[in-house]
């Protein structure tokens, strides 16, 4: 790897395998743009890693208020890491707001670092603290280091033609610097990206957050109050060559991938809704790729866009969360009715009804298998963590193009904004997605089927001679006419169904992490509990516990072996945000006593709630 | 909508397709459907490139009627369906064809949407002032008071006029013509295929089971000419055999007696190609019994669709910047693990 | 009973204990006013009763087209009646297209009449006969009666002024008169009919009406034709008063029945739809009861003006039918959400998508339990018979009231259109329906809850001292605010949850009839298959089988006892008009190895095919 | 609307609630929410009898801040809820607060449907043009070519007209006005409550964070005499201090400069009573940079509301027959078992 490392005095250095680091502050704080920035460094520095962002609930709270704390959250360390970390071990806090919220977070013992200069009594007020924290000895049980961040920044670019309010903003460089130098990050990317990104549009303002990152590094070497720094080694990281992504836009760059490789235009027809609607943001950016995005008036016509798009012979995609979906419905009826490819990507958050938009869950996957009128199944693929999101999409729209189906994709707001390193795939090793549109009037039918598939002829209007009618009533087997026959009816209900399980060909089977062969207790996950579930079954099985984890990627339907992979098992325990979902789907199909583990409070597991759920269920202390 | 190379020697024979059409008898649909399929035989467009989108009713059937491609959708939604088709295939004929139940009541938002986007799209709503496939109950455009199914004593809302509705969202073209005119419903469909943009027609259409007789105040041999006033670009809003016409008086229209209160000059002239959308608003608000109802083309203005506006953009894209995957997926920071 | 029998010559009559009816035509044939009429008779002769009405898929197809047949269906008896009978054994056929249709439901040696002035070659040719039926060989299995009814009935009233076609349309009672004296039914009823509905409008069409049935009763008794007539003696029904109802009728009369027993006003906002739109008809013709019906412009306006009328106080109500019900999915979320009644009548059609309008489904029951987005169960209850629509309807308007909730009410489209006679109710013995309006602000918690039903105070606007404001947004216990806390989401959408559950002490246990201490098989069901069902185990267990049913009310939550039934009997079948759905529910509950019975032909089973199922689970030849 | 039997003396801050207001700092919505609060303290209504009923968006958060009855529903249907609950209860005075998006993207089909039926509902639209809850997405009423998130080119839509359209949807009484008028605002917020029907009134609301600055060309203190005409019943069509009045001329209107090309007497009347809704629409058109901007109410008709009509129904049908359950339930052919 070739990292600019800054080498800080040796004598003060202190290895350790792992570390969690927790940003917070106001919206307006920048902790976003710092955790970016610290995860690219991380990056680079070769640890494995995984984030969190923490955006606030609502859009602009009041400057200070508890509503407005904006928190970002990262564990990185010289071995694997599926989670950003349950307990902070390190909280770098820039206001009242931001420590009432998040001191409980901090593992005791914990370091924490404050910007004193926030802690004005009208701030103090706003929040609810009726004396100051840093003054009296309720931070006892933690390490504290009280820093003017304020003061020092303003100190450091008085020269400077910055104006105050401005150059306030900015004291997130130079606590940036601080935690550079204690966890020995190094400051190249992020000194290009000021020069670039800031610089580049206001040359003051480039220096002036320059010189704070430098500073910040430096109080830290100098300044008494840290008495040692950290490294954490590198991981032993496959090879390959990585950037940090997104979910939603590693989402977004499955769909395009989708569109080159098979040849197809991409449409998306989408209303905005967080947290989807990043994705309609990123595609939008790609027209040189012939993506056209269509914001629609609502949700409803963003889908029948898309399936006005696929009957033409696009590759129709739409996206959206929460309520967005359950209105999208109908369609999606009579998408699965006229069988023509469509991506549904579900972007799930917290629910029902308008719910938590900011907050993560899974509680969209029974809806996503059930949600239409009629029997009117549909694939359903979950992505499994931020990187991941592209393959999923990628695999979503191949498989609604191979089996002329609308494919629902779920993934989460965990996912979406989380981000992670992602080993970039090269293109011509994507998975094979070609695609046929049937041009020859011959033996033409509009409702036959390929014999492997089922899948019906895609045929795009404009082909001579192949004109057809097609719509949402029951159709005659073949012909595709209007058909109100009893017989044919069922058939045809039964042979959707029936081309929708067929998707089971391209599903691989069931894998097991762990035990192959059986043990005490398997644990089945699906979508952003991912992570969680690794760590924690790691944590178990170094404990000397048989549990093994199995993570289903397809959701409808599921995999061929999978029934058979449960009985092998003595206890089977299903995590989920929700309140049992897929529990009940694997219960009622293997009739295997899957026990649920449930919570709903809008973030991920954290290990060491599955850890306590481990050890409960296999009656260990 | 370029004329492609070869456009067959078409018949009306060649637009009609296998199935068994499927309407009451009488209905004003059947009309329609004749005139619509003499149209489309006259265009310079093969029939393969023509696509019919309905959403439910039984106008909405319509497309199974017509040999070429036809999608008969879900109720309300042909407009939005019609929207992405047209945004990703702009070398089709896109035509939507739709009820005043589909298109005013629970596909409303997408009709509006649709005709300020200006999409080429071709919308033909069959008004009969009735919901005719669910039996019979009454319509955005009833009038108030109806008594239907679900009105025993009368509606209490008042109607859509759907021209007004149309010119409010912004259409570029709106036209109206009859069912039982096919020179005239033939001339309007033709005028609004040559249209770049939404084209509006609204066609009133004789629902005769549910309905029978709601035109009659105005298509009626004996107040025809009073009641019809036939509007053409360019030319005097005269009506009643040249008797009458709209003039303007304190700021309002009102019907001049030609040669008694009023003088030809004194009446004014359609400009169906006004930018100022009032000219046409004021005219669609024309109604009986004081005024005659106008029919033809309302307002009928050029500007960019949104399909061409797309391409462009997808265009100049590509000509700043080619389309490269890999480029794309190692954009940003990235770094190699050897 | 005080019933006006006409008595035929003794000698001829022949008793029977049933017989299965179908009346078939053209849609312009008046079938569904004779199957009226006849049914209508038939329940005031003192026979028990079931009638299938089953209109042309088409709106209205041409005259004498194969899609425009319509028919209907009637059986009775004189023991109990639970279904309209699997194989009619007389044919009343109006013209070619019906005997083509309808033929082969005829059982052989059955009795067809038919009308042979319909069987022009125009007429054949139209539904694809080469040659006339009537004068080859291809009836030779049944008993042909040939009558030509259009020249007996012109004939019957020349002298009168009446147009030859509106003469000839009135053959329908020609045909009549002959069924009303082939199986001795009393004529009063009809006559008045006729008098009051027909003769009201138009003296001489009613005169005329009045003749043709009295002709064609003469003829049946005259006519060389006929040998014998037949007499089903009356049935033992329980004493009470009778009126003949349809679902959907008896499903808006609960609703009035509610509204008036609660104190609450009915406020319904709907759009039309098949078949629920019936509904809606019906409830607009009730003002007096204060009833407000409000077409709106779309499903979703319907269940929104329906939200906020019961946020005013009122009950509110939505209805409607296949893609309608997904449309309103998420405002069902809305509701459940912000804890208000409303009741969704959901009359199933045959799906997906807009599938087929006409025939009847029970596919619509895991979007009923599962279809919107996030955790928002609402209780679900279904009706299993036209008369029983009454109760349905009632009850889910007392829980929805009571327990501050949606209710999904599930028909469908046999029971919306079927018919049967009705035990009219008492209105002083209908359950106890209050509603409480929350009024004094002491203690006022806008999300406070009530201990034993959890619900929360229903407060109506106007109320001085309590104003508040509720939303979609997830909200904090008690105070009903925005909450954005993590334990408070969980703990609340648990709470939600654990108030749905806690209808079951509203929900009476499972009752078995059969064994009910546990046998063979239990076939569980749940809405309109409840007849079929009760047909087929009582004649199971006329065979000495060990087969018991139980029916279910509440979808969701089901009956508390429930599990510990289906425990009692080696195999449970559960046979649904759908490809699978509540035996997912119970698997995956209960662990049971529950088997399902489907079909979707948009017909309800026949007892024939039940009886067929339960021999081969319970392997007996 | 009739007064209640008594009214306390309200002042604004009985109509605050408890909730920490939670729009960026700089937000218009502060403006209008004050002015809102202030109006509803003049007027004679009981406190207990406001509803405030609104979908999801920044200015849908109105409700919470108001210490009356609320209901924050979901996105685009308060309309729909709104009718609900005033079909049901004439008695309260029932307030639609809703955004640009809100009330013209996902709500169009409602928001035509309410205006249409005259429901007594006050909206009040406060039109951003801009999505701002979500972020920064183009809305229904933005510029066309404007650049946001969702489109990095330019936006490809022409945006609606608010109070063309809700004039071509039949709309009773439409006014405009803007946050930072409070004077200007109160008035209108006070009329549209007057007025009995459905009341539309879009309010210019600045988004200082997503679209800072979108109605400067015609609000800015340099251009605000010459850019805004400020109507008023009854009164001349004169702005620019009293220098410039809308004439027209060869039946278009036209800005007409007094003393030069016009004389007031060539200037048009305000008659926001025409029951032809073209003379609004006409004003409604008008637009910079051409013309100035309409403001104030530009139609006020009166005729019966939906839920007036309901009531009177009701009323009615209680005249003919009493309710009386057990005769309905026994109604048509029964007959009795012993
Ligand atoms: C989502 C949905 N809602 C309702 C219906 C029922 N429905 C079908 S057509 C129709 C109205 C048709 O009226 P119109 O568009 O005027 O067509 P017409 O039959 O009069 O030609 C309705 C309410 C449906 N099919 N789907
Ligand atoms: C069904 C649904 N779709 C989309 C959203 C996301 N959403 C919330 S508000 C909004 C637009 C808000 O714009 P506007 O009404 O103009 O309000 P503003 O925030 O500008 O005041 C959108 C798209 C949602 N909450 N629900
Ligand atoms: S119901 Fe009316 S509109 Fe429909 S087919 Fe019959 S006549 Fe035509
Ligand atoms: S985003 Fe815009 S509209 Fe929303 S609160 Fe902030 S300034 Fe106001
Ligand atoms: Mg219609
Ligand atoms: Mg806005």
């Amino acid at each position: 790897m070739s990292i600019t490392a800054i080498t800080p005095s040796e004598k003060r250095r202190q290895e350790i395998p792992h570390v969690t680091i927790r940003f917070v502050g106001d919206s307006g704080d920048g902790i976003q743009l710092s955790g970016d920035q610290f995860t690219s460094a991380t990056a680079v520095a070769g640890n494995e890693l995984a984030t969190l962002p923490d955006f606030p609930a609502e859009i602009r709270a009041p400057a200070g208020s508890l509503a407005g704390v904006s928190g970002f959250q990262i564990q990185f360390a010289s071995h694997e890491v599926y989670t950003p970390g349950d307990q902070p071990d390190v909280l770098v806090c820039m206001n009242p707001a931001g420590l009432k919220t998040n001191l409980k977070l901090l593992r005791p013992g914990g370091i924490l670092i404050v910007n004193t200069d926030a802690f004005s009594e009208s701030n103090l007020r706003k929040v609810g603290y009726a004396t100051n924290p840093l003054e009296d000895d309720s931070l006892a049980d933690w390490t504290v280091h009280k820093v003017p961040l304020e003061t020092l920044t303003l100190e450091c670019i008085k020269d400077l033609d910055v104006p105050t309010r401005t150059g306030r903003m900015a004291k997130n460089f130079f606590a940036l610097g601080i935690m550079y130098w204690m966890y020995n990050r190094p400051m190249d990317e992020t000194l290009t990206y000021i020069d670039k990104r800031i610089g580049g549009k206001n040359a003051t303002l480039g220096e002036a957050n320059r010189r704070l990152l430098l500073a910040g590094h430096a109080y830290g070497e100098t300044c008494e109050m840290f008495p040692v720094n950290f490294t954490v080694p590198q991981a032993k990281i496959a090879p390959g060559t990585y950037r940090n992504i997104r979910g939603n836009e590693a989402l977004a760059l499955g769909l395009v991938a989708a569109g080159v490789k098979s040849g197809l235009d991409v449409f998306l027809g989408a209303y905005p809704i967080t947290p989807a609607s990043d994705v309609l943001h990123q595609l939008s950016g790609y027209k040189e790729f012939g993506i056209r995005t269509f914001q629609a008036e609502d949700e409803i016509a963003g889908i029948c866009s898309a399936i006005g798009a696929s009957y033409g012979g696009a590759l129709g995609v739409t996206l959206s969360s929460g309520p967005g979906i359950a209105l999208k419905q109908e369609a999606m009826g009579l998408a699965h009715m006229v069988e023509l490819p469509l991506v549904i990507c579900n972007i799930q958050r917290g629910g029902p009804s308008t719910g938590l938009p900011t907050k993560t869950e899974q509680a969209d996957l029974m809806q996503a298998i059930y949600g239409r009128n009629g029997e009117a199944p549909i694939p359903v693929i979950a992505a499994q963590s931020p990187s991941d999101a592209f393959m999923a999409a990628y695999e979503a729209c191949r498989i609604a193009t191979k089996y002329m189906t609308p494919v629902m994709l779920l993934s989460d707001g965990y996912i979406a904004n989380g981000a992670e390193p992602w080993s970039i795939p090269r293109t011509e090793d994507l998975p094979a997605f070609s695609h046929h549109f049937q041009t020859s009037a011959e033996g033409f039918q509009p409702y036959g089927r390929d014999e492997q598939t089922l899948s019906r002829p895609w045929v795009r209007p404009g082909t001579p001679g192949l004109e057809h009618r097609i719509g949402g009533i029951e159709k005659a087997h073949l012909s595709g006419n209007i058909s109100y026959d009893p017989q044919n009816h069922d058939f045809m209900c039964r042979m959707r169904a029936e081309k929708v399980q067929r998707v089971q060909q391209d599903i691989a089977p069931t894998v097991v992490n762990g035990d192959a062969d059986g043990g005490d207790l398997l644990i089945l996950g699906w979508g952003s509990t991912y992570g969680s579930i690794t760590a924690a079954v790691q944590w178990a099985r170094g404990s000397g516990l048989s549990v093994s984890h199995a993570h289903l990627r397809w959701l409808n339907p599921l995999p061929a072996n999978l029934g058979e992979v449960l009985r092998r098992y003595k206890r089977v325990m299903v995590p989920e945000i929700n309140l049992g979902q897929l529990v009940h789907l694997v219960r009622s199909k293997y009739l295997v006593d899957a026990r649920p583990l449930n919570q709903v409070r809008g973030q991920p597991f954290s290990v060491g709630e599955l850890v306590k759920a481990i050890k409960q269920m296999l009656e260990v202390a | 909508m370029s004329a492609p190379v070869e456009i067959p020697k078409y018949t009306k024979a060649d637009f009609e397709s296998d199935q068994d059409v499927r309407w009451c008898p009488g209905c004003g649909d059947y009309a329609i459907l004749s005139t619509v399929q003499k149209a489309l035989s006259t265009l310079p467009v093969r029939k393969e490139n023509h696509v019919f989108v309905s959403g439910i009713g039984c106008s909405s059937r319509f497309p199974y009627y017509v040999s070429t491609y036809g999608f008969h959708t879900i109720h309300g939604r042909a407009p939005a369906i019609a929207s992405g088709l047209k945004a990703s295939r702009p070398d089709l004929t896109v035509w939507v064809v739709t009820g005043d139940g589909d298109a005013l009541s629970i596909g409303g938002n997408h009709l509006i949407h649709a005709l300020r986007r200006n999409f080429d799209l071709k919308i033909l709503m069959f008004n009969n002032r009735i919901y005719g496939l669910t039996k019979g109950q009454y319509s955005p455009t009833s009038e108030l008071g109806k008594k239907t199914k679900s009105t025993p004593l009368g509606s209490l809302d008042y109607p859509f006029n759907p021209l007004a509705l149309a010119l409010g969202a912004g259409a570029s073209f709106v036209a109206r013509s009859m069912d039982t005119d096919a020179k005239h419903l033939g001339d309007i469909v033709t005028t609004a295929w040559k249209h770049k943009g939404t084209s509006f027609v609204e066609i009133f259409q004789n629902c005769n089971i549910f309905n029978d007789g709601a035109f009659t105040s105005f298509t009626e041999k004996p107040v025809r000419d009073d009641k019809q006033l036939r509007v053409e670009h360019g030319q005097k809003l005269v009506f009643a055999k040249g008797t009458k016409g709209i003039v303007r008086r304190n700021d309002r229209l009102v019907v001049g007696n030609l040669g008694q209160d009023a003088t030809l000059d004194d009446v004014l002239t359609h400009d169906a190609t006004d930018p100022d959308p009032s000219h046409a608003f004021a005219l669609a608000a024309l109604d009986v019994p004081e005024f005659p109802v106008a029919m033809g083309v309302l307002r009928a203005v050029e500007r960019p669709t949104y399909e061409e506006m797309m391409s462009e953009q997808i265009a100049q894209a590509r000509a700043r910047k080619p389309a490269d995957l890999h480029k794309l997926l190692h954009a940003g920071y990235t770094w190699t693990v050897k």
